[in-house]
């Protein structure tokens, strides 16, 4: 476990300075690139956590689709998306509720965690099982919402289209 | 006629749909048959012999204490359904000629036959949850008949006030009706020691009940609504403002008097307001420019006398005093509006005078009324108004002579009222009486002299009531009490004559109304500011949930 | 600390910097993007529950939270991008017809 | 491998094919406005038919959900879109989101829970944003990013329920007993992501701008529908977790009377008014939630007449557009008198005038209110529940005096208005059919 400790704490400071870049960044697209550096090392936690296959999921959903969607987007956007920079009401704003949020958590987290109980066999097999067995209602659950979510985006895209 | 008369509300709800639909050449005569039909099953009921019958429908709103559909037919019940009946026939007939060529004539009945069917249920709910629905129900149809012109400014402001004044009632009401122990909410038996022994008692069962009468019956501070009120048709103020929906709040109070005899202060207190409203409504009377306003302080006035009644531990008194008042009050406004009907619409007593000459039949009738309302003896007036004041000097002498010295301001605005409007220069062109205007007085006179005989010499409607209210004491007619009250209300009538000779038409005087006006615009002023709170902006909106967030997590996760 | 101790105060971290962004950005792709912050905190959380109680199912659960914040980022992308065509905000807080 | 579905994921089922059968003749269906909403509704039949021999809350849930969703399939003829031709997708973003609502309120485990609501969330803010003009996606934007904060913390309460307890399952009856300071924590976040929902102080926000611009045709079904969904998934939340929850919905339940009484007050807007109309109600239903069991069973019946009365509304508002509906307008919008009746009705019943169900479901919140959450919030909510009548009621006189004109009424549209108006009219009259259903979903 020890040996893990040292690359936890980078990666851990990894995603909250790359979370710290997307908050405080003006153009977006320098925003959707520390999304990116965010994403990926959230992959590097999930597998210094021994989660393999939510590791390569977040991959391939998050870094590879989900940031490149934004960097689509961004890319979309008149001017760049740049905005003005905060006023301090704004940062005042955020500060507060940040913060409350952290207290709220901070008092709530700081108790003693059980010790982990000792790591199943990983793979792929007892993933799919649980998925099947355990969690068949709501792995089936996910097709209404992709299918909202579809109809959704083209008939929000398709909103202004000019009639034929 | 036991098994019917629980069920006399729905009456007038064919001539509801009758007239809604369009029947009848001339719009409203479908409905005026309900309340004829309704006078006559409740005098049937009587003259068949008064058989208790109740309909109970048990667990129909199993959510409440009681939550039976109860309706109760006895001779309480019996007796407020025959007023109803009696005066809302006459007031109906009289509408269809008043209310001629207005276009919302039918609407006009279907808000009446609504009115009507919502009282009889009031009277006949067995529970306080049936009576909750007629009591709502009665205040929704005088909300919808103040504000029936619409094209007239201020009527809405003046339903919405009647509305206001309404919900403070149905709050108290409706905090009665859930507060009362399971299988309590039966109005015979609320003062049945099971009944009183929720939280805060016997007393704040007393209290609850008290604020809802005071609200229906514009007592003390609550009175701010009526004057308004009379925004709306002549007929509904008689009808409505008048005779019937106003006096619910003293139908409460003897429906259960029970509770409140249980609580002594509370009583004293019925009392006090009872007298201190009779008095202040007869001296603000006084300063009324309006003719219907006049009027209206004078109900607020009599309907002091009921409530001190009701405090004095005579239930009885105050029931007779309600059945009396129904008809003379009904005439006296039905008077009045053949007066203004007849010079186009006007109100102000300064505009108003010498109608007497032209309209013989709305001054012989408003001076029957007149001589009601001051308890010449021999009327009904008379007979009811002593029992209450024995009743006070028996109980409190202090509040009855407080209650004798109100005959002589009862005296003095009528007495103005009278002499202003029939008497003196005459300032207007009045066309005619129609027939169906004042055709309708007569009988409506005729009970305002003789309704006291239902009661003198037989006894006979102490006796019908003995088994709702308990041993009833007998009248005392023709007592000396009677007679001083009698020579101060004509000595008031006298005295006011100068009073009209030298300030015709005071300045309008609404006293102690500014807490109610005070309220309602903090209300509004803190509508505004908080709905300027709701400012469209994300930013806002995201802090203020995530710092809701915040705090119920570390309240909820903490404590 | 252990290593599950600093996880879980990074995930309690990155919620509340999240939580900021949404506060401090006008841009509304950038409030989405703040957002993702905020649900990348939440799967973390679950995957590192996943690690505690010794159990697959953590994993099984994270896939298909992975699955809702997808459904979530495309619509709201495409609400944003529709805001923006309709020239109606590029700041979350300057047209604001609806309020009061 | 063999599943055997309960009956309410069948009805879950169909009501997705229902949206499959719709999206596969999109082009088709898209110049007819009336085939794709009576497909939905066959859907919503066969739905029903096959949760009859379901429990009592399935049945509940899903019939309940099922009459909500039919009245906004009758009202997608006459809805405000800003492409018409989009009437197919917004038929099929019906089916889903009651479908969602369904997982919401019968759903065995927490990720059940959050599925379901994400699903109902997302096709409440797709279908507002296609109301016409620029007001229903603004509105709709800023409904979808708080609800995207709320999904996120809800999501951030699973990880903290799974990481104290090891399992997704609701808390049951004791389970406050074994978990710890993580478990509360978990169970406020995911009950407060539930709770966006019903849009209750302090989470009104951005519920209360979608409801003032969302097409009126859409309104009536998002309010009813999430409502449904939300109340009677925390009453079975609430059920194994009492103590940490009950005082949390007292409070925000007596602050949202208090907060939608005012606000609503010096509303002239109608549609605006009954957004805030919304909040109050919310927070009648939430103050029972935190009242133990009769409470919970009075939330359930409270939710289910204010459905009704908020379906009735807005199917009788329908096609009025998207903008401002002042209040002193209403004579002259020529609603006929159907719609005029069914206005009148759904606002008595808002206003809690006897017998109209919106009294009785009031009666039970505060019976049980008085028992469980004592004094003062009774007493609070006694007065916010009679103070409804100065703004619901200012609306009356012109509404009943305009009840007379003609009208170009759509058939979908008039039978609409009738089946809210039926369920009104039974609530109202046989108020203890709805009592002891939601008793029976509820206890």
């Amino acid at each position: 476990m020890d040996a893990l400790l040292v690359p936890l704490i980078v990666g851990c400071a990894v995603a909250l300075v790359s979370a710290l870049g997307v908050i405080l960044a003006r153009r977006p697209v320098h925003g959707a690139v520390a999304l990116l550096i965010h994403s990926l090392s959230i992959v590097a936690l999930y597998l210094l956590l021994a989660a393999d296959l939510i590791a390569f999921g977040q991959l391939l959903i998050y870094s590879g689709a989900i940031v490149v969607l934004f960097l689509f987007v961004v890319a979309l956007l008149p001017a760049g998306g740049i905005e003005r920079a905060a006023t301090s009401s704004r940062i005042i704003a955020a500060l507060v509720g940040g913060g409350a949020l952290l207290l709220a958590l901070g008092a709530v987290l700081s108790v003693q965690l059980p010790a982990p109980a000792p790591q199943p066999a990983t793979g792929v097999a007892p993933i799919g099982r649980a998925l099947l067995e355990p969690l068949v209602v709501p792995f089936e659950l996910t097709a209404p919402l992709l299918l909202v979510a579809i109809i959704g985006a083209v008939t929000i895209w398709r909103r202004q289209e000019v009639e034929r | 006629m036991s098994a019917l008369l629980p069920w006399t509300w729905v009456l007038t709800l064919p001539g509801l749909v009758l007239t809604a639909a369009g029947v009848g050449r001339r719009p409203g005569i479908a409905s005026i048959w309900g309340p004829l039909v309704m006078l006559l099953a409740a005098l049937a009921w009587f003259a068949t012999g008064a058989v208790p019958g109740d309909v109970v429908i048990p667990n129909w709103a199993p959510f409440l204490p009681d939550g039976s559909l109860h309706l109760r037919a006895d001779a309480l019940a019996a007796l407020m359904l025959a007023i109803l009946g009696f005066v809302s026939f006459f007031v109906y007939v009289y509408s269809l000629s008043y209310m001629e060529g207005d276009p919302g004539q039918r609407r006009f009945f279907c808000y009446l036959d609504f009115f009507v069917a919502a009282m009889a249920l009031l009277v006949l709910g067995g529970t306080l949850g049936v009576l909750l629905v007629g009591w709502a129900g009665v205040g929704l149809a005088s909300f919808l008949l103040i504000s029936f012109w619409r094209d007239r400014p201020g009527t809405l402001r003046a339903g919405l006030d009647a509305l206001a004044a309404n919900m403070l009632g149905d709050a108290a009401l409706l905090l009665a009706a859930v507060i009362v122990p399971s299988g309590c909410g039966d109005l015979t038996t609320l003062g049945t020691p099971r009944c009183t022994a929720g939280l805060g008692g016997a007393a704040l069962l007393a209290w609850l009940l008290l604020i809802a009468a005071a609200a229906k019956s514009a007592q003390g501070p609550l009175y701010f609504w009526i004057p308004t009120a009379m925004a709306g048709p002549t007929p509904v103020s008689a009808l409505i403002h008048a005779a019937t929906m106003v006096a619910a709040g003293v139908y409460l109070l003897v429906r259960t008097h029970a509770v409140l005899e249980l609580a002594p202060g509370v009583m004293l207190v019925t009392a006090w307001l009872g007298t201190l409203t009779m008095l202040g409504g007869g001296i603000v009377s006084l300063f009324q420019r309006n003719f219907k306003r006049g009027l209206a302080y004078s109900t607020i006035s009599q309907l002091g006398y009921m409530f001190a009644a009701a405090g004095l531990a005579a239930p009885f008194a105050s029931i007779f005093h309600l059945f009396t008042h129904a008809f003379f009050k009904a005439l006296l406004f039905l008077a009045a509006g053949v007066a203004i009907h007849a010079t186009g619409g006007e109100e102000d007593l300064a505009r108003l005078g010498g109608l007497r000459r032209r309209l013989p039949v709305s001054f012989g009738t408003f001076l029957v009324g007149a001589l009601a309302l001051i308890g010449f003896p021999a009327t009904s007036g008379g007979f009811s108004k002593d029992a209450i004041i024995d009743a006070g000097l028996r109980e409190n002498p202090l509040i009855g002579y407080l209650l004798l010295a109100g005959a002589l301001v009862t005296g003095l605005y009528i007495g103005r009222l009278l002499f202003g409007v029939y008497f003196g220069p005459e300032r207007t062109h009045p066309h005619h009486e129609p027939a169906l205007q004042v055709w309708p007085l007569v009988p409506l006179a005729i009970m305002a002299v003789v309704a006291g005989y239902f009661e003198w010499p037989g006894g006979g409607l102490s006796r019908a009531l003995t088994p709702v209210l308990g041993a009833i004491e007998p009248l005392r007619a023709f007592s000396a009490t009677g007679l001083a009250a009698a020579v101060l209300g004509l000595a008031g009538i006298g005295l006011s004559w100068p009073i009209v000779q030298s300030a015709p038409g005071a300045t309008p005087a609404e006293v102690g109304t500014g807490w109610a006006d005070a309220l309602g615009q903090a209300g509004y002023s803190l509508s505004r500011g908080l709905a300027g709170l709701q400012t469209g902006l994300l930013t806002r909106y995201a802090l203020a949930s995530l710092l809701g967030v915040a705090v119920i997590l570390l309240l909820a996760a903490r404590l | 600390m252990t290593a599950e101790a600093i996880v879980l105060a990074t995930t309690a971290a990155l919620f509340a910097l999240g939580a900021a962004g949404v506060l401090l950005r006008r841009n509304p792709v950038a409030v989405l993007m703040a957002v993702e912050i905020m649900l990348n905190a939440a799967n973390l959380l679950i995957v590192l529950g996943g690690r505690v109680r010794g159990e697959v199912l953590g994993q099984a659960i994270a896939l298909i939270v992975l699955v809702i914040a997808a459904a979530e980022a495309v619509i709201g992308l495409g609400l944003a991008l529709a805001l923006y065509r309709d020239q109606v905000m590029a700041d979350v807080d300057e047209t604001r017809e609806v309020r009061g | 491998m063999n599943i055997a579905l309960t009956p309410e994921q069948l009805a879950i089922v169909v009501l997705v094919l229902g949206a499959v059968v719709v999206l596969g003749f999109v082009q088709a269906l898209a110049s007819n406005a009336t085939t794709a909403p009576l497909i939905g509704i066959v859907a919503l039949i066969v739905a029903v038919a096959t949760t009859l021999g379901g429990g009592p809350v399935a049945r509940l849930a899903v019939g309940a959900i099922a009459v909500a969703a039919a009245v906004g399939l009758l009202l997608v003829p006459s809805l405000e879109l800003e492409r018409p031709t989009q009437r197919p997708e917004v038929v099929a973003l019906i089916l889903l989101g009651a479908a969602g609502a369904i997982a919401l309120a019968t759903g065995t485990d927490v990720l059940q829970l959050v599925l379901g609501l994400e699903t109902l969330s997302l096709s409440v803010a797709v279908l507002v944003s296609l109301g016409s003009g620029e007001r229903p996606l603004e509105a709709a934007f800023r409904y979808f990013v708080l609800a995207a904060i709320s999904l996120a913390s809800f999501l951030y309460g699973i990880g903290l329920l799974y990481l104290s307890t090891g399992s997704l399952a609701l808390p049951g009856p004791g389970a406050l007993l074994g978990g710890g300071v993580l478990f509360q924590a978990g169970v406020v976040l995911i009950a407060l992501g539930v709770v966006f929902e019903l849009a209750v102080v302090p989470l009104q926000w951005g519920l209360l701008d979608a409801y003032t611009a969302a097409p009126p045709a859409v309104a009536g079904y998002a309010m009813a529908t999430a409502k449904l969904g939300a109340v009677i998934a925390l009453a079975r939340l609430i059920s194994g977790v009492e103590g940490v929850l009950n005082h949390v919905f007292i409070a925000i339940g007596v602050l949202s009377i208090a907060w939608g009484t005012f606000g609503a007050l010096a509303q002239r807007d109608l549609r605006r008014m009954l957004a805030y109309s919304a909040v109050v109600n919310a927070g009648f239903s939430a103050l029972a939630l935190g009242c133990g069991p009769d409470g919970r069973a009075a939330a359930i019946f409270y939710v289910v007449t204010y459905a009704a009365t908020s379906l009735l509304i807005f199917a009788s508002l329908a096609g009025r557009g998207t903008g401002p509906l002042g209040l002193s307008l209403i004579s002259t919008e020529r609603l006929g008198p159907l719609r005029a009746a069914g206005l009148a009705l759904g606002l008595l019943s808002l206003s809690g005038i006897p017998p109209a169900p919106g009294f009785w479901a009031k009666l039970a919140v505060l019976w049980a209110s008085w028992y469980a959450a004592g004094v003062w919030p009774t007493v609070i909510a006694v007065l916010g529940g009679v103070a409804g009548v100065l703004y619901y009621l200012r609306a009356l006189p012109d509404l009943l005096a305009a009840a007379r004109q003609v009208e170009i009424a759509r058939p979908l549209v008039g039978s609409a208005v009738v089946l809210a108006g039926i369920a009104v009219v039974v609530l109202g009259l046989v108020p203890g059919l709805a009592w002891t259903l939601a008793g029976l979903a509820g206890g």
